[in-house]
């Protein structure tokens, strides 16, 4: 085990499929010369070259839609989407196409590609530029959506979507690149589409993902000294969604709250808030409470947006709430 | 080009045609649903051009599909098949129309959305470099498509990373209704290759032998100069966009010109007064594509319908 | 009142509001020469001119966009999506730009559009021409989602929509325009924003929109000569979403089924599902059922298409499963 | 140009320059937050553009915008307000570096999406046309910007419908670290104009009379002929893309030799080799220059922060 970053964790899942295998490479925005505006790929340039770190036009449709064409002849390209916010620019390949490719041929064509998108907010970026959209692609059947909320997770998580054979779209956040976690030193990876307990108590479950994990694993801390025992289940993965460990611990707990960063209405905890009820309505003991981003398009100013983002207050007072 | 392969694109436009017919036939007895999108009038345009590829090079189109299919060499059984959504189509009844493909000729499919299958060509020429071959892909779309973004992008990033891709514009002078002079900046398509710094040209589109020869120019320069090239071909279809075109937006008389500058009939013309071959064994050739439509419906309408349980099959490779 | 189609009420809806307003003009992909894919505006272009009748190219980014522009500096356009799955192709500037403008600029803009989309499958037109993607729309503040389920509110939201000064997407379905109802002859306007009671009854509350209103009506007939009274809500905007109608009727059946043609991880009934175990907890007798689309990209054979599409004996049984 | 106009466009440069040395300050204090991208370098763009424009045609641009804010009349002090995210910003502290606009001065913002602006620009033009007025909508962005796909629909749908846009590419050579050889098919931007059959031409950005003149031609030209242009301004960007730019894709003497070519040292030895001024008057300029900064940073510190109740005012005009 080491302490590493999440850039670090993600930068190594990377490296390590490239070096691993010949037909991995990765193409987007500024990932090679400059070093991936994250600087999750610093230093690939120079160890890969051009051929296999491909700096792209800003277009980000043709970013996807050449890595799904280079994915269907046989190359495992990971392309990058410099923020999802960019994903916009490229949604008719991202949920028209890689999802759709396979099926529609019948079977004929697989697409092994991974396409890695940073989200979320709090960095005063503004409206266009701070989002976390994550479910409206976890709505398409075809792909694979993947969000991980620690380096362990994401390195695990990462070299799976690059050996899977699937479209998968592994979405990072902004804010986390500097979260600190042990990471396994020997090679593994994990599942695409298990959700996992991150915390374990009896009181309450915490059902999140990604960014909302740290938020949780804090609330969690906070209500312990309370004597408030909170399970945290991370969905990691939100297509295929596992809702068995979910399930599983409200079933213990009989009661839940949602945490995500995305904004409330239509968002991932209503899915899952839905599916705790149709699963185990007799195991209710309060509605599942949601905690999530107001329903505006998030401002640049400081203080504004973080009135807007979910924070640990709403996580411990959303618990307080079911309990 | 030998006679004999010759022949064999004058079989291959026909059967296009008269496969196409009994399509069309098929979608009045509701037994095709859907959108049907006919190629006729434009036969000469993909078969012409797919005489010129190797068996290495892709072929990718839009959702008027039938013909480049047949002329990649999926067998009209399974065309005719797919258009009836039965499991022995080319895509076994999930594409339907507009999503035929067979990976195993080389030919990645019918493509719905206009444009988007052309940053998917690039990606395959991309896959291709990626993979050091000599690969060539032959993407084919309207001219309508040159006006969406997803031509530029997919043009600029050939040329940037030279990319070996010969882009046809097939140029039918409408994208449904709107006449190319009505919806883009430039009436000649090739002119927008110049954005680029692209080489290109222009082509008749209803002479099949030449673009056969443009097209083995193309692609020769695509394959031995590692760049792309935008080819032109000038052509029209006969029939409406797609079944139920009310076709406000031409003239009879505008078809009626055209359709005396049928591509069959000129080929056919070439074939006779050049004494490559006879009247009759042109008919010969007509008699041999009636047995194999009537062959090719006979078989999709016998064939079972996919099973309802593989509904759910092919979402995903890994599930 | 006459009776007419959906076609019909779309229709003059525009043409009459075309009447009404000078600034009102129609853009897209052939609207004029063609009369409209779907034949809504059939007579216009003879009728109001190509100033008013606009053919654009096969470009739906500078469709949006420029309507976007033009709404910004005074008019009133209506920009046609020939079917919401073109959408994709113009996403950045219906989620980024129509819904953040205004806000990102402190209010200084106005962008008084619509943008119409035709929707739904059932017609075999297979995976990228059949979605109903209603809902990831309806994810993003600062745009409004209208879609109607009869000629009546198509005609009055219409008209509302085109008179709004806000973006508007109206959703329309493209199996519905021969769909008849009664459509009051005067002139009249309806308020975006507001579910509305289509069928009274007792026992049990099915929430739906657009096509799932007539799967829910032919349900709810079917039901009623066994005795089960269905009480029908139709939502008609899905933001902002109105859901005291549904929690009316909620508290008065306690129980509540929800009909939507899209797929259902993720969907609208996700977050209608949410907001009555939130908003009506105590009133809750039986977990909320969904009927939505099974998960697999639409397939041109119609036997298939039909399996994956919500029908009628769907929603029968979910209601049978709710009491 | 008159005298006292040349010395306004003096005082616009060196008033630019040092707002954005200040913002730059600023943030290295945490005061502004976000994205920050500076225009210093590029000057001369700006500012002689917006002088030939009339006071009724329409300004809109990309993130890079304080300049043009500038150039257009906004308040420096409600620019930096912006910048510190107050209530007295020029968007209410909503928006931020990116997002500054002010309606009311025609200046349609700062837009922080690649290229999306083009189509809404495309927008104001035809919502122009739709009125029949003669407004001229001025679009400017940066030559990364012209392998999106938006800028292509922009580019023809202002060619086909004849609108009055004057579109100018900032080709300041890098988007990002990517050179505009590494992007982009051809490295003159102006030639992709030819793609769509649309006049245009290419001045040096550094000089501030040179682009001023053929500011004033262009928008002339699609005033009075009605369509679009595209005018290519060679320029070049100083500091990083935005605050924390490793560069390594570019050697500082490169920097340095667009240094030499400053375009307010330019601008002054003009104005001074010329004698249109004094190097005395152009100091005095500078001087008050330093003291609207150091009002604008008062006036922003000094100003409120947004009410937390106004939170969700605005998402919509109605509610
Ligand atoms: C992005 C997108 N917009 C609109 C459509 C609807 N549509 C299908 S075909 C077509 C016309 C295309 O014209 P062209 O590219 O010239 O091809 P042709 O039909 O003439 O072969 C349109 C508008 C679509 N399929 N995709
Ligand atoms: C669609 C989109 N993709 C990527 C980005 C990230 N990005 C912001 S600025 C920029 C470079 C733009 O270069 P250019 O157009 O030349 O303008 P310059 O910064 O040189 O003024 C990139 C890639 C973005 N904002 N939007
Ligand atoms: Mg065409
Ligand atoms: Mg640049």
């Amino acid at each position: 085990m080491s302490k590493i970053t999440m850039r670090e964790a993600i930068s190594k899942a990377i490296w390590e499929e490239m070096e691993r295998d010949p037909s991995v490479f990765i193409m987007g925005e500024e990932v090679g010369v400059w070093g991936g505006t994250y600087a999750v790929t610093k230093g690939f340039y120079d160890h890969f070259g051009a051929r296999r770190v491909k700096d792209s036009p800003i277009a980000e449709a043709v970013i996807i839609g050449s890595a799904i064409g280079a994915a269907m002849v046989g190359q495992r390209p990971i392309a990058e989407l410099m923020t999802i916010n960019f994903a916009f620019s490229a949604m008719e390949h991202i949920v028209n196409e890689a999802a759709k490719l396979r099926y529609m041929f019948g079977g004929q064509f697989t697409i092994p590609m991974v396409i890695r998108a940073v989200g979320g907010g709090g960095r005063q970026l503004g409206a266009t530029h701070s989002q976390t959209p994550d479910v409206i692609f976890a709505h398409f059947p075809g792909l694979k959506v993947v969000s991980p909320g620690t380096p362990a997770d994401a390195k695990g998580l990462l070299k799976s979507a690059i050996r899977s054979n699937d479209p998968v779209l592994f979405i990072e956040h902004a804010a986390m690149y500097q979260l600190r976690g042990d990471v396994p030193d020997e090679e593994y990876t994990l599942p695409i589409g298990k959700s996992t307990v991150q915390r374990e108590g009896s009181d309450v479950t915490i059902v999140t993902y990604c960014k909302g994990l740290e938020l949780s694993m804090k609330a969690a801390e906070q209500l312990a000294s309370e004597g408030i025992r909170v399970e945290i289940v991370d969905l990691r993965t939100l297509r295929p969604l596992d809702m068995q460990p979910v399930i599983e611990s409200f079933k213990k707990t009989n009661r839940a709250v949602i945490v995500e960063e995305g904004w409330k209405s239509f968002g991932v905890g209503a899915e899952v808030a839905s599916r705790i009820y149709e699963e185990a309505f007799d195991y209710l003991d309060a509605p599942v409470r949601r905690v999530a981003q107001d329903e505006v398009p998030l401002p640049y100013n400081r203080t504004l947006e973080q009135a807007a983002l979910p924070q640990v207050e709403d996580v411990i007072a959303a618990v307080r709430e079911v309990l | 080009m030998k006679k004999e392969a010759q022949l064999d694109l004058y079989h291959q436009m026909v059967l296009i045609r008269r496969i196409e017919e009994q399509a069309a036939e098929l979608y009045q007895q509701g037994k095709i649903g859907g959108f049907l999108h006919l190629y006729i009038g434009q036969e000469a345009v993909s078969t012409g051009l797919i005489a010129a590829r190797q068996p290495h090079d892709r072929v990718i189109t839009a959702y008027r599909d039938h013909g480049v299919a047949i002329n990649c060499g999926l067998p009209a059984n399974e065309v005719m098949a797919e258009l009836l959504g039965k499991a022995t189509g080319v895509s076994k009844g999930r594409g339907g129309s507009m999503h035929m493909a067979d990976a195993s000729k080389n030919f990645w499919g019918g493509h719905a959305i206009v444009g988007a299958h052309l940053p998917i060509a690039a990606g395959f020429a991309l896959g291709d470099q990626y993979a050091g071959n000599d690969n060539v892909t032959i993407c084919m779309f309207g001219e309508g498509a040159t006006n969406i973004g997803f031509f530029h992008e997919a043009l600029n990033l050939a040329q940037v990373w030279k990319l070996k891709v010969l882009w046809v514009c097939e140029n039918n002078k409408y994208g449904m209704g709107t006449s190319v002079e009505r919806a883009s900046a430039v009436p000649e398509i090739r002119q927008k290759a110049e954005g680029y710094g692209m080489p290109n040209s222009r082509v008749d589109g209803m002479d099949v032998m030449k673009v056969y020869e443009a097209a083995c120019d193309a692609i020769e320069k695509v394959r031995t100069e590692s760049h792309p090239y935008l080819l032109e071909a000038v052509t029209y279809r006969y029939r409406g966009h797609s079944m139920g075109d009310p076709e406000r937006y031409r003239k009879p008389e505008e078809i009626k010109q055209w359709q005396e500058n049928d591509p069959i009939g000129i080929f056919r013309k070439q074939l006779v007064s050049k004494k490559t071959t006879s009247e009759k064994a042109l008919d010969e050739i007509e008699a041999r594509v009636t047995q194999e439509v009537a062959a090719a419906v006979e078989f999709a309408e016998s064939s079972p319908e996919p099973e309802l349980d593989d509904l759910f099959k092919n979402i995903y490779a890994e599930s």
